[in-house]
């Protein structure tokens, strides 16, 4: 895999929420192409990785490189702008629009500059591109409903396709599967990563289920405590004993009652 | 966009009917109704956003007290040009403002708002440049050289009033429909997504305080013009919360709406006072008390409910 | 939908508005009284102004005046009288007017209270050409800036309140050596002090002005402005205040104790002087807008109206009150010089050209429409000082007049440049 | 010396006032996040009630401590009533609607009040100056004060200490406090909500009687009393941090020694005052001195 260019590196990442590290001095390397999976505790540092990464939050100190640029402290905006998107945990729809119209705002805000602003956002073409990513996601029977009353399933969906409208080099995925009953998991993470392999994004996501990630991702990323401590094929961290101890025993414990609770919330983790 | 088109000419002919046939006071009336509105179709646009002024007043009064000094320190006296400076001074005040006003949301924005609104009203009381409270008088318009007479003037004001109204609405109109205008609702639904697609939600705001602004300047200036004179009240909390309550009686469907809600607002008032002069206030705020319980979209949505039951009519 | 809904609508309102069929020739003269009937000047000035109106009116239709106003009507006319709020800001007021003339057919429109409603309402009233006959606002700038074929205003404008002001001190104390003022914050209090410190330097040219204070209008507290007078401590007090902040400052300055230390003079405080009798110190100057209420001038037209206005209201008549009814009986005396030289009832526009110039005898003094090219009144002014009677109650004593040419400028001069330039041709 | 004393009294004076007419207001904005306009409304209602308590006194037996005890019932009672009159049959009806909806309704129910105080009294003005002729003067130097004006001080301290007490001290307040902290969660643990967002707009209703309650002995009571007062009570809930009592005393202090000050230095920028310290402390800080911390969500 190091034969690949890098795609996204960060050197001595650091962020403290209080006492809790969040992320103690992070020096990772990801390469164009991977799908990594990237697992941990609740409280590990996922979710502020990715977080910090996307521009959400500023670093307390280190650097992050995309694509070659140093991208360490720029808003959300411009990390999205320069092709490193994201999908959320708790996914972030336009609840009053319907699909159709989400997909529409992503393709229009995606394309959107100073002289394009005032143009209307209906275009046929546009449209054709919605279509598109409506057949690809699968969510045609879903076209006219209004987001804030979808399945949770289709409402993930939407949030990762809406994510991809800006056709990102790299994509970043935040638990695409909490939340998703475990019959319905291998059929959207289907779904998801032939829409993404199709067009060749490089592809992190962060994921509990111990099974899906040795099912799709080719290189894992273990967190605890805001470190990695294992990185490497999934065969290799899924059987780390460190990982056994801090990431898999503890999650399988709990994971039957997470998969029947309410997904919890974001700000924690 | 057809439709809409189609309905502002059909309007537009019933208000130059109305300027050469209606009585006077309605003439008069019907202008200031239709200056009133593009203050509240600004207000409308921000609504749409999610966001809420309480301080409206300030474009307005800028607006407004601009005609007034342009007519009587430099003698301009063209309904056009006046308007036109009224509403660019409010843009660019509300450009400058919005470089503060833009990061703010919710109530915070409505309070920032309503701080400058009542910095302005404050200085206007004091000022003697500006009249004081006995205020300033507005000069009596020309229109393009051309010089009314008294018994005409309302007529052409009405005429005036709606050739810039009309077209700013239809502009309105269209930028709803463009990118930056969808990002509106985009913007009240998720902010956080807009961001995560590469738009900016800072600038967006921004954008969208100028063009209330600039259409709250304009709708100040023409409403100075017609009623002839200015004073500090223009910028008082009062009249933002005025614009604010014809704003959700008329709800943000459509930028008709604005017309229509600025329109039964004003009849309800005029005939409130004329009926129970020391109690309008009781019967102006019943009414808006029963619209939004009754209507909570706004009166636009009666339009809507008309349609639905012609259609079931239509099938039996 | 729109493109049916907005036109039927409008056409629906248009109907429904439409102004009732035209009236009959002998239909009473419709006129509208505008004042407060709400809001924070209603109760000291409109709610009298309405009241008062209501009294005159009925009086001169059924010819109950005494003489020389004893004939029924106006010139043959009968008036019938609407009352409008004034309430509600610039906007509404000039809405109302044009609703009050052109959909109600008003012929004329009596009031106005505060002096920017009378402003927009002065050019308006000119474009409808319809008689606007102010009777309250007070600002001098309403003829000096224009002239006006429409517009009069039968009561002398404020100038005579702080001239009148200046006259009495000299004449009561002339000795003062140092001065302060309270006035409220908008036109009204700004010209009043500006004008008044004007008069005190050609009167009392050894006076020295202090801080005045120009609390806002309405505030209704005045503790920081009374400890800054305290610590000032002027030896006279002026005060342009009025209704209720004129009342709170009066039981405000008494609890504290403001009225011990300096002599309070307000010019227009005659409206409260029942209402706050014991608030008020012995000796402060009290004025009017002219000499009514307790400076009225004892005659036979202010015994009737004082009669009836006690009768009918259980309450002194006030200054608004007295105005009013000037400006009602102005324009009876002109129906009546128009009828009597023409022979018949006079139209609207026959009794405005004989309102012009009109010198006929008020309520209480003589008046003379003699500034603003005839549209203007000029009155005397007349101030006293407070006595608390044993037997009689709270009363002025010790009344001074003052002649119209000493407290008005000429009618070639505005206010201000009269008054800058040391009140020439003033004949006191 | 005795400019620096003049400028203490008057702004306590002044931040008292300031704080009784403003604490409701906040206290209503904490639990139930909106702008209650109606409370002008209120205001005006206290004062009426208060002066027309007062002149059915007969005056010879009228003390301090009585006219006291008369504003206090004046303002409950007066407070109750409307209070509850406005959260049952109205407000309930819009919970849950957009922000401004509310804020409008309660505009809409200030008018009415408006005209409503002039049905029942008439447009006329009405005054009970009794009480503040009653306790007397007191002289610091060559300046003299009211003693019921320093009594305003008192009240406040009062009304604060008493505040304090029942929010941290009993078991009610602490409930309350919960919601006001979060009410969702408030609501997923058991708390009645409504009922607490019931008991504390009467409650905030009769601090706003309670303000126009004390303040109708220095005023001359007349129809338009609340307008001014809304937009003053506002400005320094903003100032404060809507929601915040320690916030809405720090403000009244500010903004009234502020205005002290203005009076005895700079007249002329005394109307303006209040709108300086409000925008200057909202440009810098948009949720005013103290902000209720707010979750925020992603």
């Amino acid at each position: 895999m190091s034969d690949r260019e890098p795609i996204l590196e960060t050197r001595g990442l650091r962020k403290q929420f209080g006492a809790v590290v969040a992320a103690a001095e992070l020096d990772v390397t990801f390469h164009r192409g991977e799908t990594v999976g990237i697992i941990g505790a609740n409280g590990a540092g996922k979710t502020t990785f990715v977080n910090l990464v996307t521009g959400y939050q500023k670093p307390d100190g280190g650097t992050i490189r995309f694509l070659g640029r140093d991208i360490t402290g720029q808003g959300p905006r411009h990390v999205t702008k320069a092709g490193l998107c994201r999908s959320f945990q708790i996914p972030q729809v336009f609840g009053s629009m319907s699909v159709a119209d989400n997909l529409l705002m992503a393709v229009g805000i995606a394309e959107i500059g100073w002289l394009t602003a005032g143009s209307p956002l209906e275009q046929p073409r546009r449209r054709a591109l919605v279509e598109e990513l409506l057949a690809t996601y699968r969510m045609e029977p879903y076209a006219g409903h209004r987001a804030d009353l979808l399945p949770q399933g289709v409402r993930k969906l939407l949030d990762i396709a809406m994510a991809t409208a800006r056709k990102p080099a790299l994509l970043m995925l935040d638990e695409p599967t909490s939340g998703i009953s475990a019959v319905e998991k291998y059929g959207l993470m289907d779904i998801i990563m032939a829409a993404l392999r199709a067009q060749q994004v490089t592809i992190h996501f962060i994921e509990h289920d111990m099974e899906i990630v040795g099912r799709y991702a080719e290189r894992v990323l273990a967190f605890a405590a805001g470190d990695v401590i294992a990185d490497g094929p999934p065969a290799r961290v899924l059987h780390d004993p460190r990982v056994q101890e801090l990431v898999i025993g503890r999650h399988e414990a709990a994971r039957g009652v997470l998969n029947h609770a309410a997904p919890p919330a974001e700000s924690g983790s | 966009m057809r439709r809409t088109l189609l309905a502002m000419l059909v309007l537009a002919v019933a208000l130059a009917a109305a300027a050469a046939f209606a009585p006077g006071w309605l003439a008069f009336l019907l202008a200031v109704v239709m200056a009133k509105s593009l203050v509240v179709a600004g207000l409308v646009v921000m609504w749409r956003a999610g966001l809420i002024s309480f301080g409206q007043a300030l474009f307005y009064g800028v607006g407004a007290y601009g005609a007034g000094m342009l007519g009587m320190r430099w003698g301009v006296t063209d309904f056009f040009l006046i308007t036109l400076v009224g509403a660019a001074t409010a843009g660019v005040i509300a450009w400058v403002l919005g470089f503060l006003v833009a990061r703010y949301r919710g109530i915070f924005f409505a309070n920032l708002n309503l701080a400058f609104s009542m910095l302005l009203f404050g200085y206007m009381v004091k000022s003697s440049t500006f009249g004081g409270t006995d205020g300033l008088r507005a000069p009596i318009p020309t229109f393009l050289g051309y010089e009314p007479g008294d018994a005409t003037r309302v007529g052409v004001l009405l005429v005036a009033t709606t050739a810039v109204v009309l077209p700013l609405l239809a502009l309105l109109h269209r930028f709803l429909d463009s990118t930056a205008g969808r990002m509106t609702t985009a913007i009240r639904d998720n902010e956080i997504r807009v961001l995560y697609l590469g738009g900016s939600v800072r600038r967006t705001i921004h954008l969208l305080v100028v063009v209330a602004a600039v259409l709250a300047g304009a709708g100040g200036a023409m409403v100075a013009l017609a009623i002839g004179h200015i004073d500090p009240d223009v910028a008082y909390w009062t009249t933002s919360g005025e614009f604010l309550f014809v704003a959700v009686l008329a709800g943000p469907a459509h930028v008709l709406a604005a017309v229509l809600g600025t329109s039964v607002f004003e009849v309800i008032r005029t005939y409130a006072n004329e009926y129970a002069p020391q109690f309008w206030q009781l019967i102006l705020g019943t009414s808006l008390v029963l619209s939004m319980l009754f209507l909570p979209d706004g009166l636009w949505s009666l339009a809507g409910r008309l349609r639905r039951v012609r259609k079931e009519a239509g099938h039996v | 939908m729109a493109k049916r809904l907005i036109p039927a609508a409008l056409m629906t309102a248009a109907i429904l508005l439409a102004a009732p069929a035209a009236r009959a020739a002998d239909e009473p003269l419709r006129v509208a009284i505008v004042s407060f009937l709400s809001g924070g000047g209603a109760a000291t000035t409109g709610i009298p102004i309405r009241d008062a109106a209501d009294m005159v009116i009925r009086a001169i239709n059924e010819g109950k005046l005494p003489a020389p106003y004893q004939k029924p009507g106006f010139g043959g006319w009968e008036v019938e009288p609407i009352f409008s709020d004034e309430n509600g800001g610039t906007t509404r007021v000039v809405q109302e007017l044009r609703a009050l003339v052109q959909r109600r057919n008003v012929k004329a429109v009596f009031g106005y209270v505060s002096s920017g409603d009378v402003m927009a309402a002065a050019p308006v009233a000119e474009e409808l050409k319809t008689t606007l006959v102010i009777s309250e606002g007070g600002t001098p700038q309403l003829f000096e800036e224009r002239g006006y074929d429409y517009v009069f205003r039968p009561t002398a404008h404020g100038t005579i309140t702080s001239v009148g002001a200046a006259h009495y001190l000299k004449d009561t104390m002339p000795n003062v050596k140092t001065y302060g003022g309270i006035n409220q914050n908008y036109s009204w209090g700004q010209d009043s002090w500006r004008d008044f410190t004007l008069a005190m330097k050609k009167l009392l040219p050894k006076a020295q002005a202090r801080t005045n204070h120009y609390p806002k209008l309405f505030q209704g507290q005045y503790a920081s402005e009374i400890t800054a007078l305290m610590q000032e401590q002027p030896e006279v007090i002026f005060s342009s205040f009025w209704g209720g902040d004129l009342e709170a400052f009066l039981a405000q300055a008494a609890g504290r104790g403001l009225n011990d230390r300096s002599k309070l003079v307000y010019t227009i405080a005659e409206i409260s002087l029942y209402r706050m009798a014991d608030k008020i110190a012995e000796g402060t100057v009290m004025g009017a807008r002219g000499p009514y209420g307790a400076l009225a001038r004892d005659t036979e037209l202010n015994r009737w109206f004082v009669k009836n206005y006690v009768e009918a209201f259980e309450k002194q008549p006030s200054y608004p009150a007295y105005h009013i009814a000037q400006s009602i009986l102005a324009y009876k005396a002109a129906a009546d010089k128009a009828a009597a030289k023409l022979g018949r009832k006079p139209t609207v526009d026959e009794i405005r050209a004989a309102l012009t110039g009109l010198e006929f005898e008020s309520f209480s003094t003589f008046v003379k429409m003699s500034l603003g090219n005839g549209h203007q009144a000029a009155t005397e002014a007349a101030f006293g000082s407070f006595h608390n009677d044993k037997v009689k109650g709270p009363t002025l004593i010790n009344i001074k007049y003052y002649p119209a040419d000493c407290v008005n400028p000429p009618p070639n001069m505005t206010s201000k440049q009269w008054l800058e330039a040391g009140m020439p041709g003033a004949k006191c | 010396m005795s400019m620096l004393v003049a400028i203490l009294v008057d702004g306590l004076v002044n931040a008292s006032w300031l704080f009784l007419v403003a604490v409701g207001l906040t206290l209503v904005c904490g639990v139930m996040r909106i702008l209650n306009i109606a409370h002008g409304g209120l205001y005006a209602f206290g004062a009426y009630a208060t002066a027309t308590l007062i002149s059915w006194w007969p005056a010879a037996r009228l003390t301090s401590p009585v006219s006291f005890a008369l504003m206090l019932v004046a303002a409950v009672g007066v407070g109750a009533v409307v209070g509850l009159a406005l959260e049952r049959g109205l407000l309930r009806f819009v919970y849950g609607r957009d922000e401004v909806v509310l804020v409008l309704i309660t505009f809409a129910a200030f008018l009415i009040l408006e005209d409503v105080l002039t049905l029942i009294w008439g447009a006329t003005v009405i005054a009970a100056y009794q009480p503040y002729s009653l306790l007397g003067r007191t002289s610091v130097g060559r300046l003299t004060f009211s003693n019921y004006d320093l009594s305003l001080i008192v009240v406040a301290v009062l009304v604060t200490v008493g505040l304090w007490w029942a929010l941290t001290r009993t078991r009610r307040g602490l409930l309350l406090r919960a919601v006001i902290h979060d009410r969702e969660m408030a609501q997923i643990v058991g708390i009645n909500v409504g009922r607490y967002t019931t008991i504390t707009f009467v409650v905030g209703c009769i601090f706003g009687a309670l303000g126009g309650a004390l303040t109708a002995p220095m005023i001359s009571i007349q129809p338009g009393i609340g307008v001014e007062v809304i937009v003053v009570a506002f400005a320094v809930v903003v100032i404060g941090g809507m929601g915040s009592i320690p916030g809405a005393l720090l403000g009244s202090i500010g903004v009234g020694l502020a205005r002290a000050a203005a009076v005895h230095l700079l007249p002329d920028l005394e109307v303006f005052v209040i709108y300086l310290v409000m925008t200057a402390v909202l440009a810098v800080r948009k949720e005013g001195l103290f902000a209720p911390a707010a979750v925020r969500r992603i």
